[in-house]
């Protein structure tokens, strides 16, 4: 074991702990962006409103792209909505995640036959946690969004290596 | 737009009381919801009872199939108006294989709209609801249950006995934890460098009792 | 706060070594006097533009600081008074949300928009920022503990207050939003209408005290309530709350929060704003309340005197006696600064915004007369108390006595409250 | 509206023409939404303002199309009970109901008296979580933040009541061609009734920290006043309707279900702080009417009948081609009407759901002009406008 070596081993270690603590100063300060499109969206306030109350993970609703870390698509996404949608999360500042939240924004869900829906929002954007239900319990958006917290405390931001994804299970 | 209007000093002395007295109301209201206890309930972690448990029987959660008691009818796939469940079936020919045996039993659960008119049609109740309702998922192609593991290995269809009512089922909810559970495999450590041994990763942060 | 507390623990030993320090000039010359080094040396200069980069330094920190921890306070308050819980992940109760936020908006991409005024748009949080800090010079906190005591201090802070609206006007305008335009434009009048009851307002205890230095104005009233300016008489009454109101407005605080509507404008003058620029703006807006209610706490409410000790004899003490009672009147003007702050809060959670124009109508039709007319009431109830010493002690008993009475029926409306709807009083439930 | 040519401005409806005046006139546009804060779902409006001061707002609906019509061509009867939750998700249930009673005529079913009650108790409780939203949300675009989470928390324990009813929060899917599709569980009138004594209860505290506040009084009267008169030209429908002083309740004057066995009052607006049909009386209109739907939850406790809760309905549902079938119901909303022309086989050959929302939406450009951009989100948030049941 050389020196050199050991000179690198502190610094990823020391570097993984400055990670830890950035990510979980990160994690627990995810503002989300008030983005209820359709029936999901009575299901993200319900999630803000006092029964789960998921600003006791530090997560506020923002109404403005700019200043939110986390779009929770919540419902129906047309394709007339889809390019304001896109638009939204290119104004986004990074690092930004995307929760699709419900049937209808993973993958078109029960208007997957119409000709007017987009078929999930991962054709448009980037989506990083996929919550089932129609639409989803509070409860599970917020699983859905310590998801997010897992994922954030995953990644490095000194070390170099940053987590690519998770690997399908299929 | 309301117009300028000319207010006598009575009138105005009546806004200022006005005010005052909603003021007074307003703040007494919020303030004893200071000193009341919350109704949230503090959900992964700090709860007496996970929130599984405290919902309803009738409680449309995700969808689960006792493959031991399914008669392969596919009725519940006929039943279903956007195609949230695939059943592949394999016809034998009854004497050295089963008559009639499924190779596929898909539920896309990132697709269903939960809305029971497919439990409704099961001669055998097989196919149930549950109370689950927890899979936030990485990839949406992880959100499909599939009840037939290995298309290798049909499953061979239940023959209900005669005259019978009641069908042998497993507890409600069992399969699909665990098949969520198998989606939900901790995530691969960070990808390593040639010829360095693999380093744990970090702990594995989960609120979610399961 | 506890920056408040560094910069007791760096005055209190030279506190007790030299006498009654009145300002930080003075305790750096003591001590250099003391070291036997003249005050026209070049290396006396250049410790006292340390001291004052010192001073600078704790105070914009403090305020920062500060401004952190209302914003947790005022998100555990408001989650109680929704009935919810708020954030209580980070840290005992959550205390360090603050910490968190701030470290996240760090990190968080710095975005300027197509078509923004890059500069102006670079600059907006600071002028917000500076004329934020600036007012932390002249605010008292305790008996000595004053970055300055200016002999113009209540209209310096005036001054410096109205500073606020370059920033917002400036992220507004650079923004090439719509919305920010909405908020800045509306911001800007309704801040500068509102400067002139604010400072009608503050013309009552100026009178009274005869001085706008804010310790001249402290030291002009006691520790017991009734020796407070605001119950001095129904003018001096009637001054606090349209200076209270108005100092909402001017911090763009609910009911007036008009510059951020969240339900019309989408953020306001900040919609266009990310990462560490944002922060400095809700750094404001909460830093803010504190400016406020301390300076409503020091002319209305007695700021730091101790019930039962004179000023001048506070001046008198030395030593342990002295460092003990310092601390004393630090905290209990924090504590009246955090009640206020507290009404502040619930005022948010409370009220509905106004319009535009009820805004304005609320300013010149009613605070502006009323404003006007207490100041002229004060100056001839003064000379009413001057013939007839005992009619001030009459008044002041009777508005005491009816600030206690209205207190008591508040509370206890409070407590049916709590009845009528079928629950019970718990405070330590589910945190 | 004047004659078309009287004025410019009045004939003009689409935005790009309103974009090639507002370029010469000096006027700004705003493009309010479809991500906003208070538009409620997705809507864009098209802002023309001077200022402060509003020229008109031009709404521009779609973004939420998702062709339930269409699909409902092409599912069965029963398979369509899911999608009409989604028409108007948060009074699923009256959605539920307009389609199941359209179908009950289209095949001439009978309805047990149980079901009708039960189908009563579960449509009442998803009024007062339907009116809770509405003025919650109205509370919220108005400035005041607190009486949305107070609106929130009853709506949870509705939402708990129904779950234990049919199994879902939002989506209930509860009612069936011919009957429900459970019966009320053990123990569950006791529920209701607590529930609905806390929330009579509530509604007190309500009124006191918002009805009644000075200055949500003062930014709501007067403000965009419906007279009788528009309000019946615009086909507008429930409590906007009634708000203008229009005595017009379905539930009376054109009884359906259960509803002519109980005993109700109609709130109809009376301008009790500035002129009728102001944007205050629809807010008072609807929190008097979740009174009322507490008092027709209690009678139905009360007088629920015995019996099945679904009627003999055949397996296969089929009607011959070209009958059709008609459904008026009051839902949240006003009135919501289904219309169906059975097609061959087991589908519908059109179907035609006819809402409130969408005349709701048609007034906003009128009531618009000239009032200040901060009253037209309160004005929105009156009129109680539900995306998908605008654009289905």
């Amino acid at each position: 074991m050389s020196a050199a070596q050991d000179l690198g081993s502190v610094v990823t270690t020391s570097t993984s702990h400055i990670d830890a603590i950035i990510n979980l100063a990160r994690k627990s300060s995810i503002f989300y962006l008030l983005f209820g499109l359709a029936c999901c969206g009575i299901e993200l306030m319900q999630t803000g409103g006092p029964r789960a109350d998921i600003d006791r993970f530090g997560s506020v609703p923002r109404a403005t792209p700019r200043q939110s870390d986390l779009m929770i698509v919540a419902g129906t996404l047309t394709y007339k909505m889809a390019e304001r949608c896109r638009l939204l999360y290119a104004q986004m500042a990074e690092p930004k995640y995307v929760i699709s939240m419900g049937s209808c924004a993973n993958c078109g869900g029960l208007f997957q036959y119409a000709y007017s829906v987009c078929k999930g929002v991962d054709k448009i954007i980037p989506v990083d946690i996929y919550v089932p239900g129609c639409p989803p319990r509070p409860e599970a958006l917020t699983e859905g969004l310590l998801r997010i917290q897992d994922k954030i405390a995953r990644e490095r931001w000194f070390s170099g290596r940053r987590l690519v994804g998770r690997a399908s299970a299929t | 737009m309301s117009e300028p209007t000319q207010k006598s000093l009575g009138g105005w002395a009546r806004d200022v009381s006005e005010s005052a007295r909603s003021l007074w109301e307003g703040m007494s209201v919020t303030l004893s919801y200071m000193f009341k206890k919350p109704i949230t309930t503090q959900y992964p972690d700090r709860m007496p009872l996970p929130v599984v448990h405290t919902l309803p029987t009738r409680y449309r959660g995700f969808l689960e199939v006792d493959m031991d008691t399914c008669t392969a009818c596919q009725a519940c796939e006929r039943a279903c108006p956007i195609d949230v469940i695939n059943i592949d079936l394999i016809r034998g020919d009854g004497v050295t294989t089963p008559k009639t045996a499924m190779e596929r039993f898909d539920i896309d659960i990132g697709k269903c709209m939960f809305c029971g008119l497919c439990v409704e049609p099961c001669p055998t109740g097989s196919i149930q609801h549950t109370r689950e309702f927890e899979g936030a998922a990485m990839a949406f192609d992880n959100l499909t249950l599939r009840f037939v593991p290995d298309p290798a290995k049909p499953y061979p269809a239940y023959k209900p006995p005669k005259g019978a009512d009641a069908y042998p089922r497993k507890p409600l909810g069992e399969i699909v934890r665990k098949l969520i559970r198998e989606w939900d495999a901790p995530a691969p450590a960070f990808p390593q460098r040639d010829g360095q041994t693999p380093r744990p990763g970090p702990a594995e942060v989960s609120h979610v009792p399961r | 706060m506890s920056a408040a507390a560094t910069a007791i623990s760096l005055s209190l030993s030279t506190i007790a070594k030299t006498s009654n320090p009145r300002s930080p000039e003075q305790l750096v010359d003591g001590l250099l006097r003391a070291r036997g080094i003249e005050a026209s040396s070049p290396l006396s200069t250049l410790a006292m533009v340390a001291a004052l980069l010192a001073i600078a330094f704790i105070v914009v920190n403090c305020a920062a600081i500060a401004a952190g921890i209302f914003s947790w306070l005022e998100r555990r308050i408001a989650a109680r008074m929704q009935s919810r819980v708020g954030p209580n992940r980070v840290g005992p109760a959550g205390f360090f949300q603050w910490i968190a936020d701030a470290v996240k908006l760090l990190l968080k991409e710095d975005l300027i928009p197509e078509g923004a005024n890059v500069h102006l748009f670079r600059a907006a949080p600071y002028f917000m920022m500076v004329g934020f800090a600036c007012t932390f010079v002249a605010l008292p906190f305790s008996h000595a503990l004053i970055a300055a005591d200016l002999g113009v201090g209540v209209f310096y802070l005036l001054a410096v207050t109205a500073f606020v609206v370059v920033g917002v006007l400036a992220s507004g305008w650079s923004s090439n939003s719509k919305w920010s335009l909405f908020g800045s434009i509306r911001s800007a009048a309704q801040i500068v209408s509102y400067e002139i009851p604010a400072g009608m307002a503050l013309l009552v205890p100026v009178l009274l005290a005869g001085t706008l230095s804010t310790q001249g104005i402290i030291r002009a009233q006691g520790g017991w309530p009734w020796q407070w300016f605001v119950f001095h008489d129904p003018a001096a009454l009637a001054a606090f709350f349209i200076y209270f109101i108005s100092a909402l407005a001017e911090g763009n605080r609910a009911p007036f929060d008009l510059p951020e509507a969240e339900s019309e404008l989408v953020a306001g003058y900040n919609t266009e704003y990310s990462g560490m620029r944002f922060s400095y703006f809700f750094l404001v807006e909460w830093g803010n309340m504190w400016v406020m209610s301390a300076l409503a706490t020091s002319v209305f409410l007695g700021g730091w005197q101790l019930p039962g000790l004179d000023a001048a004899r506070f001046d008198a003490l030395t030593g342990g006696a002295a460092i003990g009672l310092e601390i004393v009147s630090l905290a209990l003007f924090a504590l009246k600064t955090m009640s206020l702050v507290f009404v502040i809060m619930w005022l948010r959670w409370t009220l509905p915004r106004l319009r535009v124009d009820q805004l304005m109508s609320l300013c010149w039709k009613y605070l502006v007369p009323v404003s006007f007319a207490g100041a002229l009431f004060v100056a001839g109830w003064m000379l009413v108390v001057r013939a007839a010493p005992v009619l001030d002690l009459l008044m002041r008993g009777a508005l005491t006595a009816l600030g206690a009475l209205v207190v008591t029926l508040f509370v206890r409306r409070t407590l049916s409250n709590v009845r009528d709807v079928g629950d019970r009083l718990d405070v330590r439930g589910n945190w | 509206m004047s004659a078309p040519g009287t004025d410019p401005s009045a004939t003009m409806t689409s935005g790009k023409e309103v974009l090639k005046r507002i370029e010469y006139s000096g006027e700004m546009l705003v493009n309010m939404g479809p991500q906003h804060p208070s538009t409620h779902g997705v809507i864009n409006f098209l802002v023309q303002t001077d200022g402060e001061e509003m020229t008109r707002a031009i709404p521009e609906v779609g973004y939420l199309h998702r062709s339930i019509e269409k699909i409902g061509e092409r599912c069965e009867y029963a398979g369509f009970m899911p999608y009409t939750d989604r028409v108007d998700y948060i009074a699923a249930m009256f959605a539920n109901q307009g389609w199941a009673m359209a179908c009950e005529r289209l095949f001439a079913i009978e309805v047990p008296k149980r079901a009708e009650y039960c189908r009563v108790i579960a449509c009442e409780l998803n009024r007062i979580a339907s009116h809770l939203i509405s003025v919650g949300t109205m509370a919220m675009d108005v400035g005041a933040v607190t009486p949305f989470p107070y609106a929130l928390r009853e709506r949870e324990f509705i939402n708990d009541l129904l779950e234990e009813l049919c199994g879902a929060r939002l989506t209930y899917n509860y009612l069936r061609i011919g009957g429900v599709a459970f019966d009320l569980p053990d123990g569950y009138s006791e529920r209701v009734l607590r529930f609905v004594d806390h929330f009579e209860k509530v509604l007190v505290e309500f009124d006191r920290l918002i009805t009644q506040n000075r200055i949500f009084v003062e930014r709501l009267r007067g403000l965009g006043v419906i007279s009788r008169a528009l309000a019946i030209d615009h086909c507008l429908v429930g409590p906007n309707l009634r708000a203008s002083g229009v005595d017009w309740d379905l539930r009376r004057d054109l009884p359906y279900s259960a509803y002519p066995d109980f005993e109700f009052a109609v709130p109809v607006g009376t301008g009790a702080v500035g002129k009728t049909g102001d944007a205050w009386d629809r807010f008072w209109v609807r929190t008097r009417e979740m009174q009322e739907s507490c008092r027709i939850v209690r009678q139905a406790l009360q007088k629920l009948p015995e019996g099945p809760v679904m009627a003999k309905v055949p397996r296969r549902l089929k009607a011959p081609e070209g009958t059709d079938a008609f459904s008026r119901i009051e839902s949240a909303r006003g009135d919501m009407q289904y219309y169906v022309v059975a097609g061959p086989g087991e589908m519908a050959h059109r179907l035609k759901i006819r809402t409130g929302s969408f005349n709701a939406m048609g007034i906003i450009e009128k009531l618009s002009r000239g009032i200040m951009l901060a009253d037209l989100v309160a004005l929105i948030a009156s009129l109680d406008v539900v995306a998908p049941e605008i654009d289905r």
